[in-house]
């Protein structure tokens, strides 16, 4: 789950990271009061929403009189952002910026452990950053047990180039903590982006992002909270609370349920080389019983973009008879206008034929036969 | 001969009060998997529900009375760590987990304390594995599979389903199937589990299905080009998967332009390996490998 | 270094171990205004000196009323258990107990790790249950990491007997709380005894050792607040303060003067093997400088019991001749009265000799000649 | 031959720049030792005070530059954990930590993460050790060793010397002589150390100085017994020691009627050791067992 930079800032502040002077606000009137409250109204205003590149699509804006806050967060507030629309904006006081650097920790899955990586360079793209000037990232591997040790934070800050020498301790100690709240929030990235020196020397969370494994939120209760409707799309949002995995695709127009992960991507590929364009990745989960393959076709049929739906199940420990009376309730409540190909296979599979050609709905029993059949009903339409 | 079961282990369930885990136990049990003990914490009975297996609240009483050597893991999410401990403490050197959902840091935790040892845990977040004819430790339908010589690697469960009834009809028979399961950090990877059938006699090829989502593919293709002695056919999923989106299994998910489908596929290919473009070719590709 | 009960029960607050209503009281008033503040005046009052004994000795005792209150605690404040006067005492209001447990964490350097200690049978010397009826012991091995996991504690309480299976889950948590504490606060003990079950189910730390590792007292400032001068025999105290390792034994009148732990051990070892017998363990630690070897003569000098002094240094990297220079130094500012028998050798030696035998002090080279001379002045000023 | 250190170890200092970190190291430059370099955080110079020797801030760099592979350990206790896991991200296989009152957790956890590996602590709270004409790591006196074939182990520094000068001076020199430590947890145990000298041919006999608290003797008494192949000779400080009173080193303590001098001696007899009443006794002792 990823947090506004609002409430990552939030985070940073409860674990003593020094962030700037701010406060979210949902609407102009709520910006205008929180720059009055500041010795002056000059303000920087930054669109809070789930998705990269607000600052490109001008949602990061300065304002140096209570006039300029008025007229630039009424633009923001509003303002489109990707699938997004913006619904509340961070202000917070100008900083006078001296030096911008980078740092961040991430789950590194592939050395079962974590990473800290830290640039004196900030405010950049790092992993393009790696991949131009790989001599100014440094990387840090830290193990679960003992955890960060305070030797590899020096041996980094060693590395330091003698104008930055200064800021050592600042840097320590917010490595320290940021590493801190990594760890007791169960976070697969935190990071400080840019992490300033101010011109008075002191070291400032000024952008920062924070993601917290989905697996864990349930030790991380105060997290939950920071879900904010309007930051997922609202089928995926719909998805998730019906217990169903599902992932919006662009494109598409085949609206895909299948029976496990592996299988529906499988699904999404065999789609896509016969020509096809599948609209979204839905993966019933464990339980796939009646009720809840009636929700995953809600979901499906909601989706403006599909024109076809391909169901495709193979039964191994999931029941087809179960999996078809929930494609018939699912036909008789929601009225059904879209095509449909179904795929079945596997356990209590002939029941579910019968079931199914009871109602005149045809099944396919493989995979790839279904797929064409799909692909074919979603161009004919398409035209 | 076979990897991790056979027909000698001895399994003690974690978490059997559920529906779910009796169910699949019930079904273990059917298919003449050796069921020694059902665990858990709430259990207030000699025996798991209508089942005719002795019931404990802690899995030492399992072990000191029934030789447990094998445990299978159905425990919820927030109390996996601590039943894997408990299995690791007591001693037992197999441990699969079914569980979905336990968090990073957890597993990263077993791992670290596992290092080194020889102790196989298989999961989490995954369909369990068989061994056809002989032992099935997990959730997979067991009449799908036949006894033979293919070994199977997957991280996804109905994938492995789809493509084991492709081998079967084909005609290929499996020594062993191993779901290890979707998680970004697994008890075993790829390179564990070829490592094992690169030792066991009864293997003579292996299906390897893998999926977007961190490097455990590249590596395997390292371990094959400079270790592996047998055939190798792949399957990986997740070609037309978007960047930065988890696709259902919380592994697969391409991060900072790593872990691609494409990346996989080309250093197996390099590897030796024959990648299938769709689950219908395995049983083909296998089969033109065998035969070479 | 050991913290005295009402100390502990501080500690456990802070931790969240219920503890029995109560305050310390250095006075009868303040006892007395403590029984006040209860809803009735049923008390148990319990004298606070750092050593054990104390219930046997007439420290701890019940009140019923305010008379008994002042009456008691005026009996035992003023009170000397062994070799300390009781200064304090802890009044608490009286517990309903229904059943009395055990329960303790400790360091066990045998295993590299640490162990948890339980027994349904309370308010007992642990030791001498696990003597007698060690089937009544439970004990849990503990790894540094992972630390104690939950299913450990489980493994324990699946053992409780019928009647206490429904104060599990109670015990559970006490469990996990005091290991937090012996944890957090680098404990080499934390003891509830007993932990009691009151007539109305709840669980509480009736009783409570604990004893932090002396090397992490830097990192634990909370608990060095708690050594209070009345807890410490005075000659240790001074030592301490003077970075001198110095132990006080009973009955000897050989003080000794050594440097290093083992070769200290040692002298009182060879002193006993010849007959006579050791007042203190002293050793001089790492920097044997002049000053040192002075302040460490002072507080043989001031120990009454002393009638011959002995010092046995081995100059490994210690300078004979600074030993010298101190013991002279001492010589002229304490005017020793005492018999004194003195062992140097190593490095600089043959110029300690000359600075000695100016001032006539003679002087040994070999320790178990020089502990033989030491027996005998200690015997002829016996008699 | 010798154990652990010789005249190829390459020593790194950590915690140089301190008077008496600089003292000892010009120490043992006098004694031969080779000394690559000294690291302090501290250092802002080339060179560590007025020695010849290269000054870092970090272990890495002087392991990069020098081939650095033993450690020797002055830092202060509440840095001394940072510095042990500095030097065990580093590769370095001996650590030398002369450091007192390291809290006893922080060992605890160095312990925990080394277990298994092939890593050598000897100490904390120790005076380090010397194979005698070769290599002197630590802070034992130089001129009182002498090269030969009896190895010495031991939990205290002056004692130590007071026990090796008479070795000395009845014509017996040393192997090795290792302080391993007045603590509670050390590195290397008396075990540790005896399966060292049981591998090397040069030490010919074995000298252990043990003392109260803990059952480290009890165990090498069990090892001796079972399977060392010398002779040994030993000595037991603090027959005299009250209970429950520690006496000067943090790990020498009686508690709960465990880790008496009597119960060690008694072990040690019981499994062939030779235990001396006062440590005059010693070079008797290991010279009769020679010539048995």
């Amino acid at each position: 789950m990823n947090l506004n930079e609002f409430q990552a800032k939030e985070l940073f502040s409860k674990f003593g990271l020094p962030v700037p002077n701010g406060k979210v606000a949902w609407s102009t009137e709520e910006a205008l009061g929180i720059a009055k409250s500041f010795p002056e109204p000059k303000v920087v205003i930054k669109a809070q929403v789930l998705t990269g590149g607000r600052g490109k699509a001008g949602g990061v804006k300065l304002a140096n009189s209570l006039e300029e806050v008025e007229k630039i967060s009424s633009e923001i507030l509003g303002m489109k952002i990707k699938e997004f629309t913006v619904k509340k904006v961070l202000v917070e006081e100008q900083m006078s910026i001296e030096k911008e650097m980078y740092l961040s920790f991430i789950q590194d899955r592939d050395n079962r452990g974590y990473r800290m990586i830290f640039s004196e360079e900030g405010g950049v793209e790092i992993e393009e950053l790696a991949r131009t000037q790989p001599d100014k990232v440094m990387m840090v591997q830290i193990e679960p047990f003992p955890g960060l040790v305070p030797f590899q934070l020096r041996e980094v800050l060693s590395k330091l180039s003698p104008e930055n020498k200064k800021h050592a301790r600042g840097i320590y100690q917010m490595m320290n903590k940021l590493y801190k709240l990594f760890i007791e929030k169960d976070a697969t990235l935190t990071e400080i982006n840019p992490l300033i020196i101010t011109s008075d020397g002191k070291c400032i969370a000024c952008d920062g992002k924070i993601s917290i494994d989905n697996s864990a939120l349930y030790r991380n209760k105060d997290v939950i909270e920071y879900r904010l409707p309007e930051d997922e799309n609202p089928l995926e949002r719909e998805a998730r609370e019906k217990q169903l995995n599902y992932v919006k695709l662009d494109g598409g127009n085949i609206g895909c349920l299948v029976n496990g992960a592996g299988l529906a991507m499988t699904t999404m590929d065999v789609i896509k080389h016969f020509g096809g364009e599948p609209a979204n990745f839905l993966d019933l989960g464990g339980g796939a019983k009646a009720e809840h393959v009636k929700n995953a076709l809600k979901i499906i049929v909601d989706d403006d973009d599909v024109n076809t739906i391909f169901i495709n199940i193979f039964g191994g420990i999931v029941r087809c008879d179960l999996v078809a009376e929930g494609i018939l309730n699912a036909k008789k409540e929601l009225d059904i206008k879209k095509e449909m190909v179904i795929r079945l296979l596997g356990t209590n599979d002939k029941i579910a034929y019968e079931m199914l050609e009871k109602e005149n709905i045809s099944v396919f029993t493989a995979m790839t036969a279904a797929a064409k059949e799909a692909v074919k009903l979603s161009k004919q339409q398409g035209v | 001969m076979s990897i991790i079961i056979n027909s000698s282990s001895r399994i003690a369930v974690q978490g059997a009060a559920g529906v779910e885990g009796q169910f699949h136990m019930s079904e273990m049990i059917k298919y003449g998997t050796k069921i020694v003990a059902g665990i858990d914490p709430a259990f207030q009975t000699d025996k798991v529900g209508d089942l005719d297996v002795p019931a404990y609240t802690t899995l030492k009483k399992a072990v000191e009375e029934h030789n447990a050597d094998t445990s299978l893991i159905f425990v919820p999410a927030p109390f996996a760590y601590d039943a894997i401990m408990e299995a690791l403490y007591c001693g037992i050197k197999k441990i699969i987990v079914i569980t979905e959902g336990i968090p990073v840091n957890d597993m990263m935790k077993i791992k670290q304390y596992t290092k080194g040892s020889d102790v196989v845990i298989v999961g989490p977040n995954c369909p369990g594995l068989i061994t056809p004819g002989e032992c099935k430790a997990g959730i997979l339908p067991g009449h799908i599979f036949k006894k033979g010589s293919i070994g199977v690697i997957s991280r996804s469960g109905t994938l492995t389903y789809e493509i084991v009834q492709h081998l079967t009809e084909a005609g290929l028979g499996q020594s062993t199937c191993v779901g290890i399961g979707g998680d970004p950090v697994q008890g075993s990877t790829f390179v564990d589990i070829l490592k094992q059938f690169n030792a066991d006699d009864d293997t003579k090829a292996v299906v390897m299905l893998g999926e977007i989502g961190g490097v455990e593919e590249e590596k395997a293709a390292d371990y094959i080009r400079d270790h592996f002695t047998k055939p190798v056919a792949a399957f990986i999923a997740g070609k037309s998967a978007p960047p930065g989106k988890t696709m259902g299994h919380a592994g697969a998910i391409i991060s900072a332009g790593k872990g691609t489908a494409e990346a996989k596929i080309s250093a197996l290919k390099e590897a030796g390996v024959a990648v299938a473009v769709i689950p219908d070719d395995i049983a083909d590709l296998i089969k033109s490998e065998l035969n070479k």
